[in-house]
């Protein structure tokens, strides 16, 4: 927190959660049919977001931080703020969710049940900026499990028994992991009163943990166990390949934004903003995250590595990549912290603009198996670049977006005292470019083989009068994605670039 | 009219709206009811203000002090029972109201008038054998209205009597233990005067056993889910939400008065925790395994019987005892929105579907979305997962078990979570329909638009309660348990 | 031994034999006695206790037991009902299946 | 009045002690109905006995009429209606439920034994507190007064469960209630000789009952014993339906609450009554309970012991117990 930060009481953050929120019980209350008002509903409200975002980000920046509180429970309030990192995770959501709701509003067209799909996508994304602005445990908590409930219909959204399945997966995973938080908070809260995030730590935590330091590693470790099932963190990763079921928009959202970055944004404001860095480390429990993180990243990216199915690769990658961000934060260096929060925003694009390529690929070709994909570059070659530019971006190749964050966690380690991160994230690469590069591979090289796929061995060319690939809305939105990943590499050095911003919001943590 | 005499219009109205409906047309008795329901809260909110403003209300009635009369007071509990009981007979009566098959018949009106004054009554005496009365007017209005659910139901009905009066018999004998040893039945009178250890845990223990029978706590829980179930859907709703609160209630009161006095409380309390906590794991189980809507929610409530009763062993373990009982409250208060709500929503589900089987349900939410959408928001409320009243709590209750140090307690209420929804998801999944799979193949009946709305309506309500509790918890500390009324 | 503690006891005792035998019988009519009969022993320890003292018993719970007496008989009168209905009923299946 | 507390046990007292328990033994005992009826009808009248012991004589006569009343009705059905044959349950398994029971209860008695020998002998204050306040309750006989004044809310909340009954009863057996129409010759001269002289008694109970043992709920007893009889016997102003007989039940209900209302308007306090005309109100709310207490069991016991068609109605009409006079 910058020492000039001035504390302003504003009802903005609250109409931030509510451009999503009203579309969301209007949408419920739409009769399907309506699909010019809902998709109308649901852009206003996404372009509200954004457009708020863009006008906040200088005045945050600039040591500004607007609050808004509510009485709960005498003595426990809920509290929403924007100091820099939660503006950081609230523009990367809105940014996104503008992105997707035009990809699913493409994507669903025709579909049943669309009304109900709608609103809990607009839902899922209140949840996500309620984490952001969360300004206390107990807030960040109640729309930690407001948003696995309402990510529940979208996963199971196509009602087959394979949806249902994943859907019941993933419900149980995530509550037993808000079950985990529920016990830290409140545990938390019962020993050192209301706790509100704070750059840096908060002091009544640093002295409860000085008093009783075997309950604050507990108490620690419980939060960190609530949150990591979210992150996907190794063994609590199970349900994530499970969810793919979902439809494209929903993996996308909830691989890129909403679910598991949630978790990722979890760890770092427990990390730095409760207990601070200085005391976690001091608690030990600091290495065991990184362990913990880099065990995670080399084994996605190992299961990834045999998977045929084109989706599920990619939940793989996310588990190995999220982790990326949970390992920055467990290293004690400040280039360290800010290489995990621009991975945050990194990641996100890069992994939405796989997945809308997946998607893409599915909807127009019915193709989701990677070894199905070759010579899919002739027929859709802006779909095919785009996923190209994300997957070397995955890789960390510059100058994609990717590169920044392996940089900087590279730096990070070395600058914590921490050299092994380096073999970690050698290692990482190398299994990343033996997943991506084939598939890029397949894609543009490989001749199409005779024997699969259709019977004339070329895929069938596109049925509508544009001409184009893909339908617009679908396809817009990953170039759109795709280009970003360049820029974010390309201008990190801008002065409203995720990079710079995410050095600020990490200085906070180094006072 | 003083704010003393408002604690008998939540008795005397619905009794005497009740009186008239038996001779009344079903239009006008029904009508009737929805207006005293209504009334019912608006009294409710008053008595909280006067609460807020100076404490508990108290009315001696017919202007004899006890010991020679009998007193009424309105604490911080009352007011918000009052209020949750207004809630239920007003859902359950309109939804009944609009579709006569949630109602069973016309004696419906005249029994819910009973069951609503004697439940209010309840809630507000403060006199043992004024209790005995009003549980047993509770019970005869409760059994008949469970035998209204059809010939089949007699069987039912006639069980839950047998039960609730040989547990009004066991609180009964604690009313003379009480009398004997303190030559009054007045309760705090009693509670000054009660010096002896034994015979004081005497009157807990069978108040505990009694109430235990009429509130269907493990391990003497057998008997709701036949009765619940054998009902017609807006009685269901009721017995749930509203009925079983009453001994919950009275259970809270001796352990509130005669508790701190005896040192057998606190093995009778934990003795209690364990009940209750059985209670969770074995209803949550069974509900978990049954496949039909009603008799899931039936299990349900043998299992959140056991989170009503948690309170007990807390109250006598944390150090600020309060913490407890209002986390207890709410999520007493809690269960019965839900309850009210899932229940009329799976009547109205099964009316539509013809079926109350989970697996003749598939493709309802597309259909009924908001009705499915009421049996979710009441399971989350009912598994104590924000935005809901059931989350605040289970703050509450996790708070207390923390401070107290009560591990166990504290993994019941986050393990039972869980169960809690679990049983939600699997009757959730079973609505939904695969694609195609579901275009015309059975036409649902309709239900009436109220029928639609009510449930959704008290599950919007969990909602907002969760999100502004802090008004209810102002009026639950105003007048502190245990501080005497 | 006193008269009150004879009387006490008495009523002690038939109380618990009257649970147990609604908790044990199986048949309705005679499981609906039983419940009378325990409550004539809970009345019964009340009317003991309201006349411990020498001089005029305690009106109070004298009417407290009329009271208890007029309730159980309309428990009881509700309760002859369903058991006509369920063994009512019980006989029409027997029809059916015969 | 006076009994004998706190000396030495009576010879009577035991004997009468004795015979209570002996008959609810055997009334819970007896396999059959009708002799497990018969033993409790028997119970109920050394019951009413034993409360004469203790100087409860209103108790007695209320125990006496509704108890009769009940035990009436049990036996009645019980002579009229085939009784369902136990499933065949294995012997030794019986025995052994029996002895476990037997076993608990034991214990339970024990326990609950010694909880009553540390209740100490000394009078409770509430008695004379109740007995100094029958002054100023507008009535001499202090049970009244306590029923009618000090805790009314109890009686009305008492009625409330007989009339609710009623209500319940009578849903549950809507078409079943039949009356007799071609009454023989035994019942005529039952319903000449013995409904007349119930309903006078019934008055006299309830006048009595101002300064006397007696009062609404004895006089309703009896009244409700009398419409009984009537009703088996085809008078016709008994053959009310339904409706016009709950009209009549829930009147006294109804009243009751007024006067509550009554009382607040009056003196500002619900139910309370103003010693000037506390004896006319006491005495107009008894009427008007006595005539709803009585139809409320009427229809009840009627509900009850109904379904059966005339000719079981011919054999109920012959069946002395039914009503219980005293």
């Amino acid at each position: 927190m910058n020492d000039d930060t001035v504390t302003v009481m504003s009802a903005l953050p609250v109409v931030l959660l509510l451009t999503s929120l009203v579309p969301a019980l209007l949408i419920f209350a739409l009769r399907e049919k309506q699909t010019v008002l809902r998709t109308t509903l649901n852009l206003a409200g996404a372009i509200a977001k954004v457009v708020l975002v863009i006008v906040l980000i200088p005045r945050v920046v600039a040591g500004e931080e607007l609050r808004a509180e509510f009485t709960w429970i005498p003595g426990l309030d809920i509290v929403f703020v924007t100091d820099t990192f939660s503006l950081f995770f609230v523009a990367l959501s809105a940014g996104l969710w503008l992105a997707t709701t035009i990809y699913a509003v493409g994507y669903l067209e025709g579909s049943p049940n669309r009304s109900r799909f709608f609103g809990f996508f607009s839902l899922c994304v209140t949840a996500t900026v309620g984490i952001a602005l969360a300004g206390n445990l107990l807030t960040f908590l109640i729309f930690f499990e407001l948003l696995t409930l309402v990510t529940y219909p979208l996963v199971a959204h196509r009602g087959t028994r394979a949806a249902l399945r994943g859907a019941r997966i993933y419900l149980a995973y995530t509550l037993g992991g808000g079950v985990a938080l529920l016990l830290g908070v409140a545990w938390l809260t019962l020993e050192v009163g209301p706790v509100e995030f704070r750059a840096g730590g908060i002091p009544e935590v640093a002295e409860f943990a000085a008093r009783d330091p075997l309950t604050a590693t507990v108490i620690g470790a419980v939060l960190l166990l609530g949150v990591g099932v979210k992150a996907a963190l190794f063994p609590l990763h199970g349900w994530l390949p499970i969810a793919m079921v979902a439809p494209a928009p929903v993996s996308a959202l909830l691989h890129a934004v909403a679910v598991v970055k949630a978790g990722a944004f979890g760890i770092i404001r427990i990390v730095e903003d409760v207990f601070g860095l200085a005391l976690f480390a001091e608690l030990g429990m600091l290495q065991a995250l990184a362990v913990v993180a880099s065990v995670t990243i080399v084994y996605g990216s190992v299961r990834a590595l045999a998977q045929d199915d084109l989706k599920k690769r990619l939940a793989y990658s996310t588990v190995s990549q999220v982790s990326y961000i949970a390992l920055g934060a467990a290293l004690l260096s400040p280039i360290a912290t800010a290489g995990a929060i621009v991975h945050m925003v990194n990641q996100g694009f890069m992994k939405i603009t796989l997945f809308f390529c997946a998607g893409l690929f599915a909807e127009e070709l019915k193709l989701s198996k990677v070894s199905q994909l070759a010579g899919v570059g002739r027929r859709m070659p802006v779909t095919s670049a785009a996923f190209t530019i994300a997957a070397l971006g995955m890789i960390g190749l510059p100058p994609f977006a990717g590169f920044i964050s392996k940089w900087a966690l590279g730096l990070g380690g070395l600058d914590a005292g921490q050299p092994w991160v380096i073999a970690v994230l050698l290692t990482s690469t190398v299994l990343n470019a033996a997943y991506f590069l084939p598939i890029i591979a397949t894609i543009w090289t490989s001749p199409r083989s005779e024997s699969e796929g259709s019977d004339e061995g070329t895929f069938p060319a596109p049925a509508r009068r544009s001409g184009w690939e893909a339908p617009a809305s679908l396809l817009l939105p990953a170039v759109a994605t795709a280009l970003f990943v360049i820029l974010f590499g390309v201008a990190a050095g801008w002065d409203y670039s995720p990079w710079v911003l995410a050095q600020i919001v990490g200085e906070g943590a180094w006072p | 009219m003083s704010a003393a005499a408002l604690v008998l219009v939540p008795v005397f109205l619905p009794l005497a709206v009740g009186a008239l409906s038996a001779v009344l047309p079903r239009r006008a008795a029904a009508t009737l009811t929805v207006i005293a329901a209504v009334a019912t809260l608006m009294v409710a909110v008053l008595l909280g203000i006067a609460v807020l403003d100076a404490g508990p209300v108290r009315l001696e009635v017919a202007g004899w002090a006890p010991p020679v009369g009998i007193l009424l007071a309105a604490d911080g509990l009352s007011v918000v029972m009052i209020g949750l009981s207004a809630i239920a007979v007003l859902a359950a009566t309109l939804v009944a109201a609009a579709d006569d098959h949630f109602a069973g018949g016309h004696a419906f009106w005249p029994l819910v008038g009973a069951a609503a004054a004697a439940v209010n009554g309840v809630f507000v005496a403060r006199d043992v054998f004024t209790a005995f009365v009003l549980l047993e007017l509770l019970t005869i209005a409760s059994v008949a209205l469970v035998a209204l659910g059809g010939t089949r139901s007699a069987a039912a009905a006639l069980r839950y009597l047998f039960v609730a009066v040989t547990g009004s018999l066991f609180f009964l004998l604690a009313v003379a233990l009480t009398y004997g040893h303190t030559g009054t039945v007045d309760l705090a009178r009693a509670a000054e005067r009660a010096d002896d250890t034994v015979i004081v845990g005497a009157i807990i223990a069978l108040t505990v056993v009694g109430m235990a029978a009429k509130t269907a706590l493990f391990p003497l829980h057998s008997w709701l889910p036949v009765a619940h179930p054998a009902a017609p859907a807006a009685v269901s709703a009721l017995l749930s939400a509203l009925v079983i609160k009453a001994s919950i209630v009275i259970l809270w009161r001796i352990v509130e008065y005669f508790g701190p006095l005896t040192d057998l409380a606190a093995p009778l309390a934990t003795a209690v925790g364990v009940a209750g906590a059985a209670a969770v794991l074995w209803g949550g189980v069974l509900a978990l395994r049954r496949d039909r809507l009603k008799s899931i929610i039936a299990y349900s409530t043998v299992a959140q019987v056991g989170y009503m009763v948690l309170l007990v062993p807390l109250v006598f373990t944390a150090s600020d005892p309060q913490v407890a009982w209002i986390g207890g409250i709410l999520i007493t208060l809690a269960h019965g929105v839900a309850k009210v709500a899932m229940f009329l929503a799976a009547g109205a589900l099964a009316t539509a579907a013809g079926t109350s089987r989970l697996d003749g349900l598939e493709g309802t939410i597309s259909r009924m979305p908001w009705t499915v959408a009421a049996i979710g928001l009441a399971g989350v409320s009912l598994a104590g997962l924000p935005p809901t009243l059931g989350f605040v709590g289970k703050w509450m209750l996790v708070q207390a078990s923390l401070d107290a140090g009560a591990w166990w307690w504290l993994a019941l209420l986050l393990g039972g979570g869980l169960l809690t929804f679990a049983y939600t998801a699997r009757m959730l999944r079973a609505t939904f329909n695969p694609p195609g799979d579901f275009s015309g193949a059975r036409e649902l009946t309709r239900p009436a638009r109220t029928v639609a709305i009510v449930p959704l309506a008290l599950a919007a309500l969990s909602v907002v309660l969760g999100l502004i509790p802090w008004l209810l918890i102002e009026v639950l500390s105003a007048a502190p348990m245990g501080g005497g009324a | 031994m006193t008269t009150l503690q004879l009387f006490m006891y008495a009523g002690a005792f038939i109380l618990v034999l009257g649970v147990a035998a609604t908790l044990l019988v199986r048949d309705l009519i005679r499981r609906l006695i039983a419940l009378n009969v325990a409550s004539g022993g809970v009345m019964l320890l009340l009317l003991a206790l309201a006349d411990r003292g020498d001089g005029e018993p305690d009106p109070v719970p004298q009417a407290l037991v009329l009271t208890g007496i007029v309730v159980m008989a309309a428990v009881t009168g509700i309760a002859i009902v369903l058991a006509r209905r369920v063994e009512q009923l019980d006989d029409d299946l027997e029809e059916v299946e015969q | 009045m006076t009994v004998i507390a706190f000396s030495d046990v009576d010879v009577l007292d035991m004997l009468v002690v004795a015979a209570v328990a002996v008959t609810a033994i055997l009334a819970i005992a007896i396999p059959r109905r009708v002799g497990a009826t018969i033993a409790f009808l028997v119970f109920g009248l050394l019951l009413a006995l034993l409360w004469a012991r203790v100087a409860a004589p209103d108790v007695a006569i209320a125990e006496a009429a509704l108890g009769g009343g009940v035990a009436g009705a049990l036996l009645v059905d019980a002579l009229h209606r085939r009784q369902p044959a136990q499933p065949n349950r294995d012997r030794r398994r019986a025995v052994a439920i029996t002895a476990v029971g037997a076993a608990l209860g034991a214990v339970t008695f024990a326990a609950l034994a010694t909880v009553l020998s540390r209740l100490t002998a000394e009078p409770a204050d509430l008695g004379p507190l109740a007995l100094e306040a029958v002054e100023r309750s507008g009535v001499s006989h202090p049970i009244t007064a306590v029923l009618l004044n000090f805790r009314n809310l109890d009686t009305l909340l008492e009625i409330a469960v007989v009339v609710f009954a009623a209500v319940g009863a009578a849903a549950l057996s809507r078409d079943r209630i039949r009356t007799v129409t071609d009454p023989g010759p035994v019942r005529r001269v039952i319903a000449v000789i013995i409904v007349p002289a119930l309903v006078l008694l019934a008055a006299w109970l309830l006048v009595a009952g101002t300064s006397e043992p007696g009062g609404a709920f004895q006089a309703g007893a009896v009244l409700g014993a009398a419409l009984i009889i009537a009703h088996l016997c085809g008078v016709r102003p008994a053959r009310a339906a339904g409706g016009r007989a709950l009209v009549l039940v829930v009147a006294g209900l109804l009243a009751f609450i007024l006067l509550g209302g009554i009382g607040l308007a009056a003196t500002g306090t619900w139910l309370a009554l103003d010693l000037s005309w506390a004896f006319a109100a006491i005495l107009a709310i008894e009427t008007l309970l006595t005539v709803s207490i009585g139809v409320a069991l009427a229809m009840l016991f009627l509900a009850a012991g109904s379904r059966d068609d005339a000719a079981a109605a011919d054999r109920a009409a012959d069946a002395p117990a039914l009503g219980g006079a005293p």
